[in-house]
């Protein structure tokens, strides 16, 4: 690789494949993320959209394929690795610290980010920095009067804002969101929409979502996958008018 | 050759041993420590009945029979209460189990020892491949397999398997069909019990009946479970063949590096196929 | 705050029962109390706080028994070396063990951990019996010699095993609360978020199944001394049955829980049993009741009074 | 249909609901409002009897079923698809879907007519639920809530992850069962389907109903309403 | 320094398993301070039980308690573990440990441990019994099965060694593991090869299984079936009639034909209405031996009694003659041995006939290291 090249694009995957038994969920996929660009990853369910994220970030296992962060090979680095490696991410399905308070959830994250051998005889309640990135990111999300209720008794709507805070801390060089905006209400969606076009400065973001307002909206590109392949690629207008992907997607009337 | 006969039979003793263990673990989550003392109290009870009407098959049914209300009893009075509670406070709870049990049995039967002869039917020995096999140990192959396959089509191919093992990951939402789950978790553990008992009734004759020979059997029963996959039953078939077999084949080469292969044979399970040998795995994320 | 004060208050009453009653009976249980509390703090670092169930740590504790016997009675190395010996040597075949186990989790690591323990005690009963004496163990293992004092006299050994008892308890006090700590509590709620967030979730679990390997090293060391003998039993799965039973009557998770736990054990043994030959069966009478009435074991049965009593104040 | 009457409802020491009160009339379609936390999931919770009322009363069909258990509310004809799906994890997709006709509820739908309804549950038939794809154990959610073939459809945020496709499916379905008498009380986030579908709205707020009554004056009033419980 | 009572503390196991051996020799000992008027010194003896649990660590945590409340001398532990673990406690503090029931050989080793007495008997002598029962049995060619445990190991070496002096042929030697489930492949083994006798050197119930399974798959019909310490009364029952015919070494037997143990016979029946089995036959003897060694002395000096039971010599034990070895502390007696045959009333329905009794010249060697 030139070194012209290597600034075109931070994260690349090279015919990546994921099976299930005989059930291949990836197939044949290669794509090119260029830095500071805003995905869309749209598909119908089951195209494999999240097992592509997984794939990149290292919870599935791959049977075919490469991945490169920066030109460097991560195929085989697990999830942690990736994500010192500048690779962060949400799950569509909720993962977080249920019985942890929201600000411990924030506060962990924090941590994991900032230090990766801190000396074991200080209180993590002790390092400021730490504190503070939870706060400000507990504001952003939308969930300052919770931070001391325990975060499996949030709400759905008001854990899947945690789950974006989680991914946020970690501050990554590319970000994997997976259906972020899911069950977030109407008015949070909004701001949520907003938080994400701000993170997106400056990094890349690889985005899973079935709202097309939204997809359509902020994406800088677009990536319609199906039955385990790229179906197609571009920006919004082209991806609209495709007829492909209006019958396997999008449906008629829009 | 009548190595695999003997190993067989191991095989499906141990399967009987662990049938009641693999139930409760897979269908309810719940780790009973108390499985031992359920088997040993099964080798009593089947005991006093062999004593009272000197029939063997009367031992053999009416011993599970009277361990399954003991076990439902257990279920209502003491395990209810703690099913949403993290899994390792049960380990605390059947453990004072097996206490209480064991001390039940000892007031009951005192500290002698007790004694099952199998039935006249089954008392002889076969000659078989130039060894004589003794009938009972055939016995227990053909019972062995008998339990499996009903416990087989009961749990993975009938109704009430699939709502035993959807209560096992849900079960509220297993209310919200229409279902008393309290009554299935109550059946399947007594069920269970009943198990444990059905192979300490069939374990009487050949061994000794003892206050502590429930102890014994728990460690290989958690083994079977676990090599098999949890609550998988064909999978502890499999595992109990495999175990009988591997303990038969060292008993004839290298009898004192028995739990030491049956150790290892666990380790290695475990190392390769991590969820078990005969388990499968969901995703998670 | 207050709650965790009592807590605190209730052990330092537990341990202080020889200063106020220097009569050889309390002592003997105290000491006993004291050892089997370390072991017992170190192994709720693995199972309270980064929520592995380990069947194991009767290999841990056995082997550093084993380690200070043979050490100072066959090596004739001093007391204090070998004790340090001890702890490493159980530390490394935890490590040892955690390359094995981590790979699994949930109930399996639990299985895998005791199988590979049950290997060690075997080998310990038979084939080693060379040097470990086999089933019937090795009588006579020495005590400390320090500064002159003889800790030989119970009353004496007393202040040796404090000391080790408070350093212990500092250092799992200090683990709770630091990065470690606060990582491990993360992997015990969900892995794949805290794998996600960054954190190399086998290296700590590593390091806190070694650390608690040298916790129960230590005390299994501390055991043999204090009842000048060494034998499988140690290692036999079902010590590390029982100290999973302690810590979870005393409350998994918490610091004084465990020490509670152990307490509680220890004095029921010394007392039911003068009482009636038929207390095994009361203690597992005590072990429902206390499952089904107190969800978070002693420890939150205490903090739960407290602040029912002084509802003002926040726990 | 279903009535419920000041109810108030508590997670601990918390109240999570205030002397609520709803009804849902024969064959009507009813949906909920607000905003994360207002209290919906815990509202619909209630009625199914997964969260006990403390204070309050139940009615279904005109019976009063303040005390009844969850399986005997399930049995009575009342279905309930939860927000996080929760599909039975060990069970294939097939006996996810069976499991819901074990009470043997006589109607309209079977398995043949859900798969229809989503045929990519079809494909997917023999697979574990937990390895299914998060839009793939939605429509198992609801087809399994489908095949109890109730009376009454507790349907919270039913299109949550279900691509735009499935969506217009999902919601001419509801239109259909609706016409074959079946009531349904909605909650969702995406506004769009509620305003459709339903004829009269509920806004819940903190615990609250702040506003009950038709979908067009919701329309009309919608600024002071917005106001009202900041949607 | 006179206390005002003798104050003995047993440590026995008394809950789970090994309960039947604690109330044997709490029954024995209790009724060797009867017999005697309850008194030593004139004193009343104070006995407190303890309950061992059979483990190491309760046992010498409970000792430890027993001593400091004033107990004269320590009686009990039932398994090896706990009796070697007892005598680390009892060297350290000086207080004379009686054992009647444990039989490993290393506890009584020469110049070994100064405060321990054993009145019982060694597995050591047991086997040699076993070796004399195969010469004066006829068996020519012998299948060994031993427990894979230290003690046991060594035992059926010394049995090899001593066959091989006598022309008796090993022809197969499996070494199971203890508390062993299954012995239905070295049986089936065994029944192929021509051997005329079965040595198995296993206690408790590893004897009880193996001879359950050997008597289902027939193989006492062609084999004579013995070992050191397989059976007594209560294994026969537990095992049934296929226990018939099976020899083994005694350690105390009720049918034992002296007027000591008539007396304590009848005594005992009396008082528990039950035959007393070799746990209570032993404590009995045990500790009816040491109180009367302690009277001897008219001293409350521990040291004195000591000297005075280091070649002690009791001619009327309820198992004849017994001499305290001073070079060891152990029991030289003689030595019984069984074979278990039908029984009526008022004996079990399944009893050990004692067939032969060997001297102490050829049980026990020389006292050495
Ligand atoms: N661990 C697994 N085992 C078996 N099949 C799996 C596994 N994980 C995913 N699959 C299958 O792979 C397919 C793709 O799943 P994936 O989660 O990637 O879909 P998706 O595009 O994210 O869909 P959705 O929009 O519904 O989230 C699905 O059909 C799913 O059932
Ligand atoms: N298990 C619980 N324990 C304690 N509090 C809870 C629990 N579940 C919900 N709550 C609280 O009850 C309130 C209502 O929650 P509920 O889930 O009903 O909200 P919702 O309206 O369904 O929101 P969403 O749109 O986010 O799903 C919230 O403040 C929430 O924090
Ligand atoms: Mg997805
Ligand atoms: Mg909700």
């Amino acid at each position: 690789m030139s070194g012209a090249e290597q600034a075109k694009h931070v994260l690349r995957c090279e015919d990546i494949e994921v099976s299930y038994g005989a059930f291949k969920a990836v197939t044949n996929v290669s794509y090119e993320f260029k830095p500071g660009l805003l995905y869309g990853l749209i598909g119908p369910n089951g195209a494999g959209k999240t097992t592509l994220m997984n794939a990149l970030s290292g919870r599935a296992q791959l049977s075919n394929g490469r991945v490169f962060l920066n030109e460097q090979e991560i195929t085989k680095q697990p999830p942690h690795a990736r994500t010192w490696a500048g690779l962060g991410r949400s799950f569509q399905i909720t993962q977080i610290f249920s019985e942890m308070t929201v600000f411990e959830n924030l506060r962990l994250a924090a941590q994991a980010h900032h230090f990766r051998l801190q000396p074991f005889w200080r209180p993590v309640g002790k390092f400021r920095e730490i504190a503070n990135d939870a706060e400000r990111v507990l504001q952003e999300i939308g969930l300052e009067s919770f931070g001391h209720i325990s975060a499996g008794s949030l709400s759905h709507g008001d854990q899947r804002a945690l789950e974006i805070g989680l991914a946020l801390l970690s501050e990554p060089q590319v970000l994997l969101l997976d259906e972020p905006l899911a069950g977030v209400g109407h008015d949070v969606a909004e701001k949520a929409v907003e938080l994400i076009r701000r993170v997106s400065q400056g990094r890349t973001v690889l985005l899973i979502e079935h709202n097309m307002d939204v997809v359509m909206e902020i994406s800088d590109e677009i990536i319609v996958m199906l039955a385990g392949e790229i179906l197609a690629s571009g920006e919004a207008e082209t991806i609209k008018s495709d007829p492909r992907v209006r019958t396997a997607y999008l449906g008629e009337e829009e | 050759m009548s190595t695999i006969v003997i190993g067989l039979s191991m095989g499906m003793l141990l399967f009987l041993l662990a049938a009641g263990l693999t139930l409760i673990f897979g269908m309810l989550r719940v780790i009973n420590f108390a499985h031992g003392s359920l088997y040993m109290l099964g080798a009593y009870l089947a005991f006093q009945v062999v004593n009272v009407t000197g029939i063997f098959w009367a031992g053999l049914i009416a011993a599970p029979i009277i361990a399954a209300v003991v076990g439902a009893l257990m279920e209502r009075i003491a395990l209810r209460p703690v099913y949403n509670r993290d899994h390792v406070y049960q380990l605390l709870l059947t453990f004072g189990f097996i206490l209480v049990i064991d001390e039940a049995v000892r007031i009951l039967w005192g500290l002698e020892y007790k004694q099952m002869y199998p039935p006249e039917l089954l008392s002889g020995a076969i000659e078989m491949f130039g060894s004589s096999v003794p009938s009972y140990r055939l016995f227990i192959i053909g019972f062995g397999a008998a339990v499996s396959a009903a416990l087989f089509f009961m749990l993975d191919r009938s109704r009430y398997g699939m709502i035993i093992r959807a209560a096992s990951g849900d079960p509220e939402m297993v209310r919200t069909l229409g279902i008393n789950v309290s009554l299935v978790r109550t059946g399947v553990f007594s069920f269970g019990a009943g198990l444990a008992a059905l192979g300490g009734a069939a374990a009487g004759p050949l061994f000794p009946i003892e206050l502590g020979m429930g102890f014994n059997i728990i460690i290989d029963s958690f083994i079977v479970v676990i090599i098999g996959g949890l609550g998988n039953i064909r999978g502890a078939v499999m595992a109990a063949l495999l175990i009988g077999m591997t303990r038969a084949l060292g008993y004839s080469y290298a009898p004192s590096w028995v739990d030491f292969l049956t150790f290892i044979l666990l380790i290695g399970t475990l190392i390769l196929r991590p969820e078990g040998l005969f388990s499968r795995k969901g995703r998670t994320a | 705050m207050n709650a965790q004060r009592l807590l605190a208050l209730l052990v330092a009453i537990i341990i202080s029962v020889p200063l106020l009653f220097p009569d050889g009976q309390s002592v003997s249980l105290v000491n006993a109390i004291l050892i089997w509390s370390i072991f017992a703090i170190g192994f709720d670092l693995v199972f309270g706080v980064a929520g592995m169930l380990s069947f194991g740590h009767a290999a841990f504790f056995g082997v550093g028994a084993y380690t200070l016997s043979l050490l100072t009675m066959r090596m004739g190395w001093d007391f204090i070396p070998s004790l340090g010996a001890a702890g490493v040597v159980g530390g490394a075949v935890a490590l040892l063990f955690s390359y094995f186990a981590i790979r699994v989790s949930g109930l399996f690591f639990a299985l895998l951990t005791l199988a590979l323990s049950q290997l060690i005690y075997i080998m310990a009963g038979t084939k080693l019996r060379m040097l470990t004496g086999g089933v019937d163990g090795i009588a006579g293992v020495p005590r400390p010699d320090l500064f002159g004092i003889d800790f030989y006299d119970d009353g004496n050994y007393y202040f040796f095993l404090l000391a080790l008892f408070i350093l212990a308890l500092l250092i799992s006090g200090l683990i709770r609360i630091s990065p470690l700590g606060q990582a491990l509590k993360a992997i015990k709620s969900n892995e794949v978020r805290a794998e996600q967030i960054g954190f190399n979730v086998q290296r700590l679990q590593r390091s806190v199944f070694t650390i608690s390997g040298i916790y129960a090293g230590i005390s299994g060391g501390l055991l043999a001394s204090l009842i000048f003998y060494v034998g499988p039993q140690m290692l036999h799965w079902s010590t590390s049955g029982d100290i999973v039973i302690m810590v979870l009557l005393g409350g998994m998770g918490t610091l004084f829980g465990p020490i509670l736990g152990v307490a509680i054990f220890e004095i029921m043994r010394e007392w039911l049993s003068t009482q009636t030959s038929h207390w095994y069966g009361i203690l597992g009478l005590v072990f429902i009741i206390c499952t089904i009435g107190m969800p978070k074991g002693i420890a939150g049965l205490v903090t739960q009074l407290w602040d029912r009593i002084t509802p003002g104040g926040k726990s | 249909m279903l009535e419920m009457q000041n109810c108030n409802v508590f997670y601990g020491k918390a109240q999570a609901l205030h002397d609520v009160s709803i009804i849902v009339g024969d064959g009507e379609i009813v949906s909920l409002i607000g905003r994360n936390g207002a209290g919906k999931s815990t509202l619909l919770k209630a009625i199914m009897g997964l969260n006990p009322i403390k204070s309050g009363t139940r009615k279904f069909e005109g019976r009063d079923v303040t005390n009844a258990t969850t399986e005997m509310l399930g049995r009575s004809g009342i279905a309930f698809v939860p927000e996080d799906r929760r599909i039975f994890a060990t069970l294939s997709v097939d006996e996810n879907l069976r499991i819901a006709t074990v009470m043997g509820r006589k109607g309209p739908w079977n398995l043949e007519r859900v798969y229809n309804l989503f045929p990519r549950l079809k494909e997917r038939m023999n697979s574990r639920g937990d390895t299914l794809s998060g839009g793939e154990q939605q429509m198992l959610a609801v087809g399994r809530g489908l095949l109890t073939n109730p009376k009454l459809l507790l349907l919270d945020e039913p299109t949550e992850g279900l691509a735009p496709l499935v969506v217009a499916d999902l919601i001419k379905a509801m239109e259909l069962i609706n016409a074959e008498g079946v009531a349904i009380l909605l909650v969702e986030q995406n506004l769009k389907v509620p305003l459709k579908l339903a004829k009269r709205q509920y806004l819940i707020d903190n615990g609250h109903i702040r506003w009950s009554g038709k979908t067009d004056e919701l329309l009309a009033e919608r600024e002071k309403i917005e106001a009202l419980i900041s949607l | 320094d006179d206390p005002d009572a003798f104050k003995i503390g047993a440590v026995l196991p008394f809950s789970g398993p090994y309960g039947i051996i604690g109330k044997g020799m709490k029954q024995g000992a209790q009724l060797a301070i009867e017999m005697r008027g309850g008194t030593v010194l004139g004193k009343p003896v104070e006995v407190t039980w303890e309950d061992s649990e059979t483990k190491p660590q309760p046992a010498v945590q409970k000792a430890t308690r027993l001593i400091s409340s004033g107990a004269q001398m320590i009686f009990g532990a039932a398994s090896s573990a706990s009796t070697a673990a007892l005598q680390g406690i009892t060297e350290q503090r000086k207080i004379p440990l009686l054992v009647t029931i444990s039989a490993d050989d290393k506890i009584t080793r020469a110049n070994g441990y100064r405060y321990t007495f054993r009145t019982s008997n060694t597995l050591g002598m047991e086997i040699r019994m076993a070796m004399e029962y195969t010469k004066a049995a006829g068996l020519k060619k012998i299948y060994a099965v031993g427990a894979d445990y230290a003690v046991t190991r060594d035992g059926l070496e010394a049995y090899s060694a001593a066959a091989k002096e006598a022309g008796v042929e090993i022809i197969g030697v499996d070494y199971a593991p203890l508390g062993n489930r299954d012995y239905s492949v070295i049986i089936d083994k065994i029944a192929k090869t021509d051997a005329d006798g079965v040595v198995l050197i296993v206690t408790g119930s590893d004897g009880v299984t193996f001879l359950k399974q050997a008597g289902q798959a027939g193989l006492g019909k062609t084999k004579t079936l013995f070992g050191p310490v397989l059976q007594d009364e209560v294994l026969a029952a537990a095992v049934g009639p296929d226990s018939i015919g099976a020899a083994s070494g005694v350690r105390y037997h009720y049918s034992f034909d002296n007027p000591a143990n008539k007396a304590f016979v009848e005594a005992y029946r009396a008082k528990y209405n039950e035959w007393p089995d070799s746990f209570a036959g032993e404590a009995f003897d045990g500790m009816s031996w040491f109180l009367d060694v302690v009277d001897s002395t008219n001293s409350w000096n521990r040291e004195d009694w000591i000297k005075a039971f280091e070649g002690s010599v009791r001619e009327n034990s309820v198992e004849g003659r017994k001499e305290m070895r001073a070079c060891d502390h152990q029991a030289l007696q003689v030595g019984l041995w069984g074979v278990v045959e039908k029984g009526e009333a008022p004996y079990p329905d399944l009893k050990m006939k004692i067939t032969n009794v060997f001297q102490p010249d050829v049980l026990f060697p020389e006292c050495a290291e």
